[in-house]
């Protein structure tokens, strides 16, 4: 279990690393979206499942809808305003 | 005579007046650079974008000798800023990690914050909240106060969200961004999508019944007001993206979402002020705690996770709508 | 016993691996100027900060804290305290998470730029006009 | 368990509730609810503080059945109360004086909204006053940030939503390390409650282990509630956020928001780590250095804006500076002097933004030197405001900022190696101060030159009963801190000294 552990800890930051350095925004989300399962695992290791339950709900579910719906919000008003500018 | 006169416009003294009339600026010239990059001194502010700022100096300065000088100069010291902000970053971050190296080793049982108040939660924990779950006693009993603050950031929360994106469609700019709105929700949501609407008539009504059993079995299973709530909120969320605004109207309309949000705090409120004046004049409470393991045990906790998960089920819901067509 | 700095490290390795996620998340916050990148930077710094916090009141080889066939003995369970308080700080993360996404959303409406020194130069400028 | 004991805990659940309450209501019924509530609240503190006063210690007060270290506990004491009294009032003033502003700045629909944010700011005022729990204060914290934020935005115009979303960018740089610092703390004490954390605290000295942790405690939890109180080099977010938020909204951040912190860090300073401790810990003079920095670089920046609301914002960076001066001397005398301060700024940095608001009005609502010159003429009570909180920032006699001048001055003499540095930049900065609020003064009733831009034609509106009245007791509050200051001055060493 610690080396399962410890597996889980070093590829929460390999995607805390990834989504400092991706360019595309939809990508970052997604990676941000899989920390967040990895913390609601790690949380089911430290023997906390209240933490795991909430983080799971509140911190993956509901966070991750609002980030892909501001994304989803801002390619609309660009492609309304048609400014082929390629936002990072 | 006049050789004073015309000294006199350049001087010190004449300076010095027009700026007390305020009409300019001693400092003119050498803070104008200054005004349109963030100050060097200040290091906690992110740094200038390279391709702003090289546009920004040159749209202001045209091709004047001066300003290409001081445009190098201001390229170096956004790099050097830049180059501060990530020293400092390390700083902090090996500060923290020689911390951590002096601090006790995680998981053995003599670490000094398994003292008597985590013995007390653990021994007495059921008799005196009635909760089997002793974290969601702790929470909504010995630190009532805590949770109490809590559902009033996420009702602040949801209040600012309110005051950013909902479109009364009153006022002339506001019914333009009403229009706009509206046609962005219709033009990229696929309506009456049969594959949608079948997985949501099967998943729906389970991650309802998820959502009610984690808010009822609160303090005796995992879980509690803020993950039932959120559950309960992801499923009508779904229910709005297969059947759209028209069928979630009939059931859900933005009166209900007020009176429900104030109803639930309102009971939160009252609850609490009479366990903490109970509590603190010592009175006795006349809250029966019921047999220990039955779902209408633990005296006010259950009543209290229902309203916290109302309450979140609630906001939730409305972060979706006003992120989406700022409106119910 | 007299452990070596680094082998303490790797005993407290949910500390160290939360110092480090801080410091990403603080880095990403002060350096990234898209401002989507920041309040993700934001949330990384929070996580970390209760994941420091939860793996405090871990005991090993200790069960969950909800009392099992009547078993209320103080060896048998880990420490309550930082669940409870985590709990509360995950949904502050999300409540300020919504706030700032939606200011995100009425910037760009107005500027059509999420770098946020643009926005800067940009609301300076509409405000001499 | 007298009755009276119960008034904290009432206030701030009395302001909590209004809050809710008045999400159902309309705008007018939410503002009238919202200055009823406060009258209410302020008239509660004054009853605690009264009780205090009388029985001449604090007392503390168990949230829900459980004693200290298992539930919650508020602690009310003298100091708290005369904190919790002067919030009250400067918060009523402000309301009251940016009630027209406010209407007209904040869309109708969303009026009630606005409202919210002044109840629950006022009701985590208090319970950051209060509260005797760390984690407590870390979620009234997080309040506080989300509705401060929420004034700024309120107006929706493009600069004050950059402004509000740079405000929260900083403040959640604060939270962080606040939590940081939090939770180094229930590691190294187990305890987050002030009082036995104390104790631990006190063994942990004694017996010298975890030295290290004890030192980055103090040092993360000083920076994260520097950077949210705006001291100098983390000021940044100030002159946008007090510059472009509604009257009121300025007025209550800059004269309230900051000092709750303040008095937090104050607090943790003397209940967690024990003063003794932290005057032998380095800490002290790092922020003695930033306070001193922060007093002659805000004002220097001060002189250099145009635009007369951010020079205030400016001018306060500086009187926040003197605060942290006042806190990092480490002499008892100068924690005096800095509570003193923090009352002083809050009631002089309200009157000069309320007051601005008058003579904005009768020049064409342009805040630039040239077009305000002769607005006091104009308008004789904004003007009349205007000049008497500049006076008291300039340290004019008979005024509150004199005072604090004074207690700073005399402060000084009990630390030998801070005095001389002390007094040279008190002599800077209060001269800085001179010349850019002078100037403004002196604009403000010069005659109106012939070259100058025309006001735009609109009548010359008469400014609302509710202005003239906060200018009125603003300047009344202010004389009253000036002249009246024995009592006050002797009730913060009794509030200090009972503050462990």
């Amino acid at each position: 279990m610690r080396l399962f552990e410890c597996i889980l800890l070093l590829s929460l930051i390999v995607c805390a690393m990834s989504v400092a350095f991706t360019k595309d925004l939809l990508t970052s989300i997604i990676i941000f979206m899989s920390y967040s399962l990895i913390m609601c695992i790690i949380w089911m290791i430290l023997q906390s499942p209240d933490l795991a339950i909430t983080e799971a709900a509140v911190g993956a579910g509901v966070t991750s809808i609002l980030f892909f719906l501001t994304l989803k919000k801002i390619r609309a008003i660009r492609k309304e305003d048609g400014s082929e500018q390629e936002e990072g | 005579m006049s050789r004073k006169k015309d000294n006199y416009e350049t001087s010190r003294w004449r300076k010095f007046k027009s700026w007390v009339d305020g009409e300019t600026d001693p400092l003119d010239h050498g803070m104008e650079a200054h005004e349109a990059i963030p100050p060097r001194e200040d290091i906690y502010d992110s740094p200038a974008h390279e391709k702003a700022v090289k546009e920004e100096l040159s749209r202001i300065y045209g091709e004047d000798r001066k300003a290409v000088l001081r445009a190098r100069g201001i390229r170096y010291f956004q790099r050097f800023y830049k180059v501060m902000s990530v020293v400092l970053c390390l700083g902090i971050i090996m500060v923290l990690l020689w911390t951590v190296a002096s601090l006790p080793i995680t998981g053995n049982a003599s670490n000094p914050d398994n003292n008597e108040v985590a013995a007390r939660y653990i021994e007495k924990g059921l008799q005196e909240t009635g909760a089997v779950n002793i974290v969601t006693g702790m929470i909504l009993d010995y630190r009532a106060f805590d949770t109490f603050g809590e559902s009033c950031v996420l009702f602040i929360g949801s209040c600012c969200v309110l005051v950013l994106l909902r479109l009364d469609g009153d006022s002339k700019n506001e019914s333009i961004r009403k229009m706009i709105a509206e046609s962005d929700d219709r033009h990229f949501e696929p309506k009456n999508d049969i594959i949608l609407q079948k997985c949501a008539c099967v998943l729906v009504p389970i991650i309802m019944i998820f959502g009610v059993y984690i808010v009822l079995n609160g303090h005796l299973s995992p879980g509690g007001g803020f993950s039932g709530g959120a559950v309960l909120g992801s499923g009508l969320i779904l229910y709005l993206n297969a059947f759209g605004y028209g069928k979630m109207g009939k059931m859900f309309t933005e009166k209900l979402y007020k009176r429900i949000t104030l109803c639930a705090l309102t009971f939160y409120c009252l609850a609490k002020s009479y366990s903490f004046f109970t509590g603190a004049n010592h009175l006795e409470s006349k809250i029966p705690l019921g047999t220990p393991g039955a779902i209408l045990s633990s005296g006010l906790i259950l009543p209290l996770n229902i309203c916290v998960g109302l309450v979140v089920a609630c906001t939730m819901y409305a972060f979706y709508t006003l992120f989406r067509k700022g409106g119910m | 016993m007299d452990v070596s700095l680094v082998e303490h490290l790797l005993l407290n390795i949910e500390e160290t691996v939360s110092i480090v996620l801080f410091g990403i998340g603080f880095t990403i916050l002060l350096l990234h100027r898209n401002l989507i990148k920041k309040i993700m930077g934001m949330n990384i710094m929070d996580t970390a900060t209760y994941l420091f916090l939860a793996s405090k009141g871990y005991i090993t080889g200790r069960a969950v804290p909800i009392v099992v066939d009547g078993i209320q003995d103080v060896s048998a369970y880990i420490n309550p305290v930082p669940s409870g308080l985590v709990l509360t700080g995950i949904v502050v993360s999300v409540s300020t998470t919504a706030l700032m996404l939606a200011l995100t959303i009425r910037l760009y409406e107005r500027y059509h730029s999420l770098d946020l020194d643009e926005i800067l130069i940009l609301a300076k400028e509409e405000e001499q006009t | 368990m007298s009755f009276v004991q119960n008034f904290p805990f009432f206030s701030i659940i009395l302001a909590m509730f209004s809050g809710i309450v008045s999400s159902v209501l309309s705008g007018k019924k939410a503002r009238n609810l919202s200055l009823a509530m406060i009258v209410v609240t302020t008239a509660l503190s004054a009853g605690t503080l009264a009780f205090c006063l009388k029985t001449g210690q604090s007392y503390t007060y168990m949230m829900g059945h459980f004693p200290a270290p298992w539930g919650n506990e508020i602690r009310a004491g003298v100091l708290e109360g005369v904190t919790a009294v002067l919030f009250g009032v400067v918060m009523f003033l402000s309301v009251a004086g940016g009630m027209t502003h406010t209407a007209e700045d904040v869309e109708d629909g969303k009026l009630n909204l606005f409202y919210i944010m002044i109840d629950l700011m006022l009701s985590s005022l208090l319970a950051l006053v209060y509260t005797n729990d760390l984690f407590t204060a870390y979620v009234f914290v997080e309040i506080n940030t989300i509705a401060g934020c929420g004034l700024i935005m309120i107006r929706q115009k493009g600069r004050s939503m950059s402004a509000a979303i740079r405000y929260m960018i900083m403040s959640q740089l604060g939270s962080g390390l606040f939590l940081i610092g939090l939770s180094l703390l229930y590691d190294v004490t187990g305890h987050l409650l002030m009082s036995p954390a104390k104790e631990s605290v006190e063994l942990l000295v004694a017996s010298g282990s975890y030295r290290l942790p004890l030192l980055v405690i103090m040092a993360v939890v000083s920076v994260g509630l520097a950077i949210k109180s705006g001291l100098y080099p983390f000021h940044y977010w100030i002159p946008d956020t007090y510059g472009y938020a509604t009257p009121t909204g300025s007025a209550v951040l800059s004269g309230l928001v900051s000092k709750g912190y303040i008095f937090l860090l104050i607090k943790i300073f003397y209940r967690v780590i024990g003063y003794e401790n932290l005057v032998g810990a380095q800490m002290i003079n790092v922020l003695y250095l930033f306070g001193v920095a922060g007093m002659v670089m805000g004002s220097v920046h001060a002189i250099q804006e145009t635009d007369t609301r951010r020079m205030i914002a400016y001018s306060s960076v500086a009187q926040i500076g003197y605060i942290y001066m006042g806190i990092g001397l480490g002499t008892t005398a100068g924690m005096v002097a800095a509570v003193f301060h923090i009352f002083a700024h809050s009631a002089t940095k309200a009157l000069l933004f309320i007051s601005a608001v008058g003579l904005y009005e009768v020049s064409g609502d342009r805040k630039d030197f040239v077009s305000l010159r002769g607005a006091a003429y104009r308008n004789p009570l904004a003007g009349i405001g205007f000049a008497v909180g500049a006076l008291s920032m300039v340290g004019f006699p008979m005024l509150s900022g004199f005072i604090s001048k004074l207690l700073f001055a005399t402060s000084a003499f009990d630390s030998p190696t801070k005095m001389l540095p002390t007094l040279f930049v008190l002599a800077v900065s209060t001269t800085l101060n001179a010349i850019y609020f002078l100037r403004l003064v002196i604009t403000l009733y010069s005659r109106r030159r012939e070259g100058d831009k025309p006001l735009p034609p609109n009548p010359v509106k008469k400014s609302s009963r509710g202005l003239k009245f906060a200018i009125v007791c603003f300047i009344g509050l202010n004389l009253v801190l000036g002249m009246a200051s024995q009592p006050i001055v002797q009730a913060i060493t009794d509030g200090l000294a009972m503050f462990e």
